[in-house]
């Protein structure tokens, strides 16, 4: 065996200075190979990449421990441009292509360390072999391709400067089944032609056809490596990322009295007919279900199936093209955000949305903004009622800290908090406007498996004690499955099967879709 | 007719000279995102060095140092200034260059002193005739000056590899340095192009009709900010716009102030450029030509 | 309970604060006057900048509208300006009123701006405000201003009138000395108010709606509103800081609402630290006083050439000085004076509270990210 | 309760006795110097006394202003070297107010307690910052700035003719000396503010007066391309124009209209002129259309016994120096000054107050042809003079400027403020 191209030993990587990505993380990739680091969302892949293409900085991203190795030579002190002089070039996750350049200032951005006028020539050449449909909109502005052409566009770009090893992060991401299948082959086909690729992957399907070794990345730490056959064959990687053979247990529905009183009873939630629209791209289309008040109903489907946009709609921030949502009598679809929020419905978001500075209390507090009555002039005079308003408020999202195991974080600001507590003080601000409806948008992304487990408690605690209706938004289909009443599965914007999650799990349609065209 | 094309030709020519003006904030704020309230004063730097130094060394090379020296203190308040900032915050950034501009403005203003410094422009003060309409020949070069430099900025922009890397920086930093773009220097080479722009346009704006060099010209920077912004913040051929919009309404409202003054009171060739960016901002949130993402700052 | 030494340190403030004109020189009550006043402007300004995020260039023209709308009301008609002849403290409502009231009208076209773009267009406010004060001569005296009279409750002047000689245990209280006082009381009390609605209800709305407004919204925060409310605060401090310093000259004229104080409130507000009252404070303190005390003390500097000799005189070593001393203070101090003095605090208690894990944490995380 | 309510009533009480047995001032200052009978008041000791200077030595008029701080120094240092007056040194205590209204404010506020007079407060909108309070404490301001706004204060001095009357008195030389027929239209075009708007209003009075029509155009400092606004004067078919700006305004309108063929006077008012003026491209025009309209003599005047001594003066004390209407204007105003202060001294009165009542007392006061002669100061309100000095655009004279004539049109003579 040759000498390894890349080689990562012990990495550890932090950011912010608290919040820790990676450690201790080891794996090599030899000249010729494929290797894949397959992971969930917030595993530490993309840091990963970001560590090893030195562009953690702007992130606020720093390598603490461990070194990174590139054909002989060590990468500490590099800075992002040298790493692509030494033929090590990165493709980010999402594409990132430069929306108002045109296809061919795209690819020449990408040539921009080539001096060499027959070398940039050549690369173009086989950029265009390999994407013919570059070529053919090579003057267009690269914001018009469609999802497909840009992530090869996006590839490309990284070809043109011929690089010995391209790291490829998620180039699946919210792509057809049919593309997919057709990134996979021109994966395999940049390989074939001498390059090395280091693929992180969320679809462990499409990553272990293609690679030739893998790694799994959890929370920041290898669980587990070695061949992409062996790793396909584990059962622990089939029940963590293939959700087979998990026993499902169904949810006791234990009616008690609510210790924390909602302030109206949770509503029926009808959504009919709902499409979304942006510019062209159909996000959502014709999608109906109904949640039933004091139910958790999930809504699950890969990335890019349109989850996030139906949480987007049901919290009133994008506006339904067309169909409607209804909330008990009220039409959600025709109000404001704020008015939605009004009618108890609250939400958490996928990427926390936290004011950093402040603390945890003020951050709950927020939570409360709707049930408090005073304005901006007892405020500002603090009034007797104010001042008692203000109090009882805090002594209420004290109780909420309780409940969610953070009251020992309440006066700590919240950029010191590590990634799970945060989660939790954003539910916790969701439960503090004391909600009939909690939208909960993928609330273990980023978690240890411990972690989800004891998420999973707290929202079945939250369900009995608050007698509230909860939708889950989940791409991890395992998460949702000891949790959920009813489960509707969404793919490419339109629903694809509903039920329970039994039946939702035996579906050859969702089947299709989570493990790709070969699975159905 | 010939007075209202005389004014027309007057505000065109003038909104030319802005748009340098307005192009190089654009530039500076895509390529590094500062708001450079220091503008003004390398307008100013570029004019003094050309007026102070033509008597030695000739007209063309003066213009030649002036240029460099004002690219050169461009790239080094960069380099040294900005991207040291404490918080790397547009606001902070927007007011480190209020108080870079009150240094070298104050300085210069001392060296300049009450003196009316000349620039020594070979054009004098000639004017050049078209039928009954007359211009000053310092007016059509800066016209054509002005042409060319864009001309040779959408060469660059688009046609080099700099240039490209450039708006690749722009339009995603991190993305670019992915491409082995190196982002201190694209930021470096915009400072650099922004103190060429603002010294060309300095020496227009001191040479005939203006008289030489006075430390107001540094105010002329203001008068491109309504230029600038109703352009769209990141974009040059905004900026074009921007500028003869404000030159032409800026002409025709001090042209014709004895009709106008009855509705608007005195004086109102000084707001209007500002009403003009408020009535288009309030229409356009992004100014003409400005993309979305950059009122994200 | 970590309440205590502040309160202990703001008190000991207060009370050499009310102590300092028993000692003080006329220059330093007239600069103490200007500081106070800006002080009021700049705690306005930070919480619609630094607190609810909405960039404003455009301080000054409230200001404007504050001191103008103080003086026409509380002023004698004459031949050549008009004036109500209200009752001083009146017209210092009105003039908080008024501002308020143009802010909320100013509001729904700041609403559809976002960041510079924002900024930009409130300072083109500037120009417009200025344009009309100087050609509504009628009310405003034109480009020369108009007097403004002394400020006065129940028949007792804050000026050199009424009484004439005002003596408490043997110490002189001209004019200057009682302006202080009510300078002082209109600064804490606006201090005070801005604190309270910072830490309130109100004050987290508005945070929220600076750091995403689709989360306030999704919090029940009506984002239109917040945006609103804070314009109207804002301006209504304005106003208030535009009357006092059209007390403090004893006229108003359009220059002293210029370009130059808009921005000046600016500076003040991100060199004291973005939100923070106290910041805006000491920020307001530093930008007011910093050239006036320049300008008065550097003819004592040695090393500085005779003015007009062609040398650095002390005049625009003055000016040099503030320009580096803003510099300094964004190149080396994070989060500006503010910042700057909490880290301090931070660095002199000799231990971190318990439940307080990482108070080191933002420091570390600067080190590491370099 | 009831004990803290009875200590805040002590204390109030205590408080008000306090006040209530202090608001009659102690003997007011009369300290009568030691030998002679003089009494004084602030910024006067038995052997100096204090004058202030408010000036601009950062903003915009730095230069300028130094020139006439050099000059100002010299002159005293010159008095007290024939012995002072009133037997006491006289000290200038010279502050920077860099043209910003509210260190102006401020520095006076440290200054007035300590001086007699000020002798200058330089800059439009500083000045009308400062003069108020001034009045209040009824202290000597000699201005600097010409506006008829500062007549109204009885403790201004204004150097020789407002800009009313000198724009009057442009328009009365235009049509009684330069040949511009009666019917035509004059341009006037006039910086925003009082300088500017008071130059309009004498302008307007002349043409009602005269049978001229008037076409103003605004402009600001910042203004230094006056190309749209000569378009708009040519456009009219002007005859004439009056300039109520600063020398880049007059290089730029005169270079532009000779550029444009309009081949008529411009007369620049009080501070519109500047030797440097003559290396610029406008050059030319200057020299062939351009006037200067001042109340203060030019620098080049033979002819005047005081403008050659000043000029002397500040020769010796700056040898390098720049030229200009700044020297004899320095000059002039501590002339002023020192016979108002003998006045006080000879009154028994070196008070603030003593020294503004005996420069109200002269109502003709003389110059040696720095200022027209026969200033008028006893009325509060009007110009102290209808006479201007009218200059030449010229390459050979000292400072570029050859005095013409001394002047006073009839409609400057019937030009009356408030009227």
């Amino acid at each position: 065996m040759s000498a390894p191209l890349l080689s990562v030993e012990h990495l550890d990587v932090v950011y912010d200075g608290t919040i820790t990505a990676l450690s201790d993380v080891s794996l090599t990739v030899a000249p010729g190979q494929v290797v894949a680091v397959l992971g969930s969302n917030g595993a530490g892949k993309t840091s990963l990449l970001r560590a090893v293409s030195r562009s953690l900085q702007p992130y606020g991203g720093a390598v603490t421990g461990g070194t990174i190795t590139f054909a002989g030579q060590d990468l500490a002190g590099a800075d992002a441009a040298d790493v692509v002089r030494r033929g090590l070039v990165q493709v980010p996750e999402g594409r990132r292509i430069f929306r108002d350049l045109t296809v061919a200032e795209n690819l020449r951005a990408g040539g921009y360390t080539v001096r060499d006028k027959a070398a940039r020539a050549e690369a173009c050449d086989r950029v265009f072999d390999l994407f013919p449909i570059l070529a053919e909109r090579r003057d267009q502005p690269g914001g018009l391709l469609s999802g497909g052409q840009q992530q090869m566009l996006a590839m490309g770009r990284a070809l043109m400067a011929s690089p010995q090893l391209l790291l490829l992060d998620e180039p699946s991401l919210g792509l057809a089944p049919l593309l997919v299948d057709q990134i996979g082959e021109i994966v395999t086909e940049i390989n074939r032609q001498g390059t090395a690729v280091l693929l992180i992957e969320q679809n462990a399907v499409m990553g272990l056809r293609v690679a030739h070794a893998a790694s799994v990345l959890e929370i920041g730490r290898v669980t587990a490596s070695g061949t992409a056959d062996e790793l396909a064959a584990s059962d622990d990687v089939q029940e963590r990322y293939l959700g087979v053979a998990v026993p499902v247990v169904a949810t006791e529905v234990v009616e008690s009295e609510p210790a924390i009183p909602t302030a109206e009873p949770p509503q029926r939630l009808r959504v009919e007919g709902l499409t979304v629209r942006f510019g062209g791209i159909t996000a959502l289309s014709e999608v109906s279900f109904t949640v039933e008040p004091g139910t958790v109903h999930a809504l699950i489907g890969p990335n890019g199936a349109g989850k996030s946009t139906l949480v987007n709609v049901l919290g009133g921030t994008y506006r339904a093209t067309e169909g409607a949502v209804h909330y008990g009598d009220a039409e959600l679809t025709a109000l404001r955000p704020d008015r939605v929020a009004g009618l108890g419905v609250a939400r958490t978001f996928q990427n926390i949305s936290l004011a950093l500075e402040d603390t945890v209390e003020d951050n709950l507090l927020v939570g409360r903004h709707r049930l408090m009555r005073r304005g901006l002039v007892p405020g500002m005079l603090r009034l007797p009622g104010a001042r008692r308003e203000e109090r009882e408020h805090r002594e209420t999202v004290g109780g909420i800290a309780e409940m969610l195991g953070i009251a020992h974080l309440l006066r700590t600001p919240v950029h010191t908090l590590a990634y799970g507590d945060r989660k939790r003080v954003e539910m916790g601000r969701a439960l503090a406007a004391r909600p009939s409806l909690l939208l909960l948008d993928e609330p273990v992304a980023g978690m240890t498996h411990g972690e989800s487990q004891e998420m999973a408690e707290t929202i079945r605690q939250v369900r009995r004690d608050l007698g509230l209706s909860i939708v889950l938004v989940e791409h991890d289909m395992p998460f949702v499955m000891g949790l959920a009443e009813q489960v509707t599965v969404l793919d490419f914007g339109k629903k694809i099967a509903e039920g329970t999650p039994a039946a939702v799990q035996r579906d050859p349609e969702v089947l299709r879709a989570y493990l790709g065209a070969a699975a159905a | 007719m010939s007075y209202l094309l005389e004014q027309v030709l007057n505000g065109l020519s003038y909104g030319l000279v802005l748009s340098l003006i307005a192009a190089g904030f654009a530039i500076v704020f895509t390529s590094t995102g500062v708001l450079n309230f220091a503008h003004g004063s390398i307008v100013l730097l570029g004019a003094y060095l050309v007026a102070v130094l033509h008597d030695s060394i000739g007209f063309w090379p003066a213009v030649l140092v002036g240029l460099a020296g004002a690219a050169l203190v461009g790239v080094a308040i960069n380099a040294v200034l900005v991207r040291n900032l404490a918080d790397k915050k547009p606001d902070t950034a927007a007011i480190l260059m209020l108080g870079v501009d009150i240094v070298l403005l104050t300085e210069l203003t001392r060296r300049i002193g009450n003196q009316v410094l000349t620039l020594g422009a070979p054009w004098g003060a000639s004017v050049v005739r078209f039928g009954d309409v007359s211009l000053p020949t310092g007016r059509v070069l800066a016209a054509g000056v002005t042409v060319v430099a864009f001309g040779a900025l959408w060469y660059l922009f688009s046609r080099t590899d700099l240039g490209v890397g450039m708006r690749a920086a722009a339009a995603d930093g991190p993305t670019a340095s992915l491409m082995g773009i190196r982002l201190s220097r694209t930021a470096a080479t915009g400072w650099a192009l922004a103190g060429v722009l603002a010294a060309v346009a300095g020496i227009f704006l001191t040479s005939f009709p203006a008289p030489g060099v006075a430390p107001t010209v540094a105010l002329s920077a203001f008068a491109a900010i309504p230029a600038w912004v109703l352009g769209g913040f990141d974009s040059v051929p905004g900026a074009v716009i921007g500028g003869l919009l404000i030159g032409l309404t800026s002409a025709l409202v001090t042209g014709y102030e004895s009709d106008l003054e009855p509705f608007l009171g005195s004086g109102f060739g000084e707001v209007a450029p500002y009403v003009v960016m408020i009535v288009v901002l309030l229409v356009r949130p992004s100014g003409l030509l400005g993309s979305k993402e950059a009122v994200r700052v | 309970m970590s309440d205590l030494p502040r309160r202990i340190s703001g008190l000991v403030l207060l009370l050499v604060a009310l102590a300092l004109p028993l000692v003080m020189s006329d220059f330093w009550l007239q600069t103490g006057l200007f500081v106070m006043a800006t002080a009021i402007g700049a705690v306005g300004l930070t919480l619609l900048v630094g607190v609810a995020g909405q960039l404003s260039l455009g301080h000054a023209a409230f200001a404007a509208i504050g001191a103008y709308v103080f003086a026409w009301s509380t002023g004698e008609s004459t031949t050549s300006v008009s004036g109500l002849g209200l009752p001083p403290v009146l017209g210092l409502v009105l003039a908080a009123v008024v501002s308020a009231g143009v802010g909320a009208a100013f509001s729904p076209i700041a609403g559809r701006l976002r960041g510079i773009y924002l900024g930009l267009a409130t300072l083109g406010l500037v120009f417009v405000v200025r344009h009309l004060l100087v050609n509504l001569d009628q009310w405003t005296g034109g480009f020369v201003g108009r007097s403004v009279e002394p400020f006065a409750v129940l028949g007792f002047s804050f000026s050199n009138r009424d009484p004439d000689y005002l003596a408490i245990a043997g110490v002189e209280f001209s004019g200057l000395h009682r302006l202080w006082y009510l300078f002082l009381l209109l600064a804490v009390v606006a201090i005070w108010l801005a604190s309270n609605l910072r830490a309130g209800r109100t004050g987290r709305a508005w945070a929220n709606v600076r750091d995403s407004e689709t989360a306030a919204a999704a919090m029940g925060i009506g984002v239109a509103g917040a945006k609103r409310s804070a314009f109207v605060v804002s301006s209504a401090y304005a106003g208030v800081a535009g009357a006092m310093l059209a007390l403090a000259y004893g006229r108003v004229a359009p220059d002293v609402f210029s370009l130059t104080a808009s921005v000046d409130f600016l500076v003040m507000i991100v060199l004291g630290g973005l939100g923070s009252v106290a910041g805006a404070v000491v920020g307001a303190v530093f930008v007011t006083s910093l050239p006036l005390v320049l300008a008065q003390y550097s003819s004592a500097l040695p090393f500085l050439a005779a003015p007009g000799s062609g040398g650095l005189d002390p005049s625009t070593a003055a000016r040099i000085v503030y320009g580096l001393a803003i510099i300094a203070v964004l190149v080396f101090l994070r989060g500006g004076l503010a910042g700057a003095a909490r880290r301090l605090r931070a660095r002199l208690r000799p231990t971190p509270a318990v439940g307080q894990p990482a108070v080191a944490a933002p420091s570390r995380s600067k080190e590491t990210t370099r | 309760m009831k004990h803290r309510l009875r200590a805040a009533a002590t204390l109030s009480a205590a408080a008000l006795a306090l006040a209530a047995c202090s608001t009659t001032a102690p003997s007011s200052s009369s300290g009568e110097g030691g030998g002679d009978d003089v009494a004084t008041g602030n910024g006067v000791t038995d052997s100096e006394m204090t004058i202030g200077m408010l000036t601009d030595l950062s903003g915009p008029f730095a230069a300028g202003a130094a020139v006439q701080v050099t000059e100002t120094q010299a002159y005293w240092d010159q008095v007290n070297a024939d012995g002072g007056i009133c037997d006491r040194d006289v000290t200038v205590d010279v502050q920077d107010h860099g043209y910003d209204p509210q260190r102006a404010v401020t520095l006076y506020r440290s200054m007035a307690p300590d001086v007699v007079a000020l002798q200058q407060v330089l800059g439009g909108p500083t000045s009308s910052a400062v003069l108020p309070l001034a009045e209040q404490d009824s202290l000597y301001v000699g201005g600097v700035g010409w506006a008829g706004s500062a007549l109204a204060f009885e403790n201004n001095q204004l150097p020789g003719a407002s800009n009313a009357i000198q724009a009057a008195n442009a328009v009365d030389y235009m049509l009684d000396d330069l040949d511009v027929p009666e019917g035509s239209t004059i341009g006037v075009v006039y910086f925003t503010g009082d300088y500017g708007g008071d130059a309009l209003a004498g302008a307007e009075h002349a043409a009602q007066e005269r049978g001229v029509e008037i076409l103003a155009q605004e402009i600001t400092p910042a203004t230094t391309d006056l190309s749209a606004q000569a378009s708009a004067l040519a456009q009219a078919d002007v005859a004439g124009v009056v300039l109520a700006a600063a020398p880049t305004q007059f290089a730029s309108l005169a270079g532009v209209l000779a550029s444009q063929g309009a081949d008529v006077p411009i007369i620049g008012m009080n501070p519109t002129f500047n030797p440097s003026l003559l290396t610029t491209p406008a050059a030319d025009a200057l020299l062939a259309n351009a006037y200067s309209m001042t109340s203060i003599s030019p620098y080049a005047n033979p002819d005047s016994a005081g403008v050659q001594a000043a000029n002397e003066l500040y020769a010796s004390a700056d040898p390098d120096g720049a030229l200009g209407w700044e020297v004899p204007l320095a000059y002039v105003q501590a002339e002023l000054l020192k016979q108002a202060l003998e006045g006080a001294c000879e009154a028994g009165d070196l008070t603030p107050e003593g020294v503004v009542a005996a420069f109200r007392d002269s109502s003709s006061t003389d110059t040696e042809g720095l200022l027209p002669d026969g200033l008028d100061y006893s009325e509060v309100g009007q110009s102290p003079t209808t006479t201007v000095f009218v200059s030449k655009v010229s390459a050979d004279a000292e400072a570029g400027l050859e005095l013409l004539d001394q002047v006073s049109g009839p409609s400057a003579e019937s030009f009356s403020y408030g009227g």
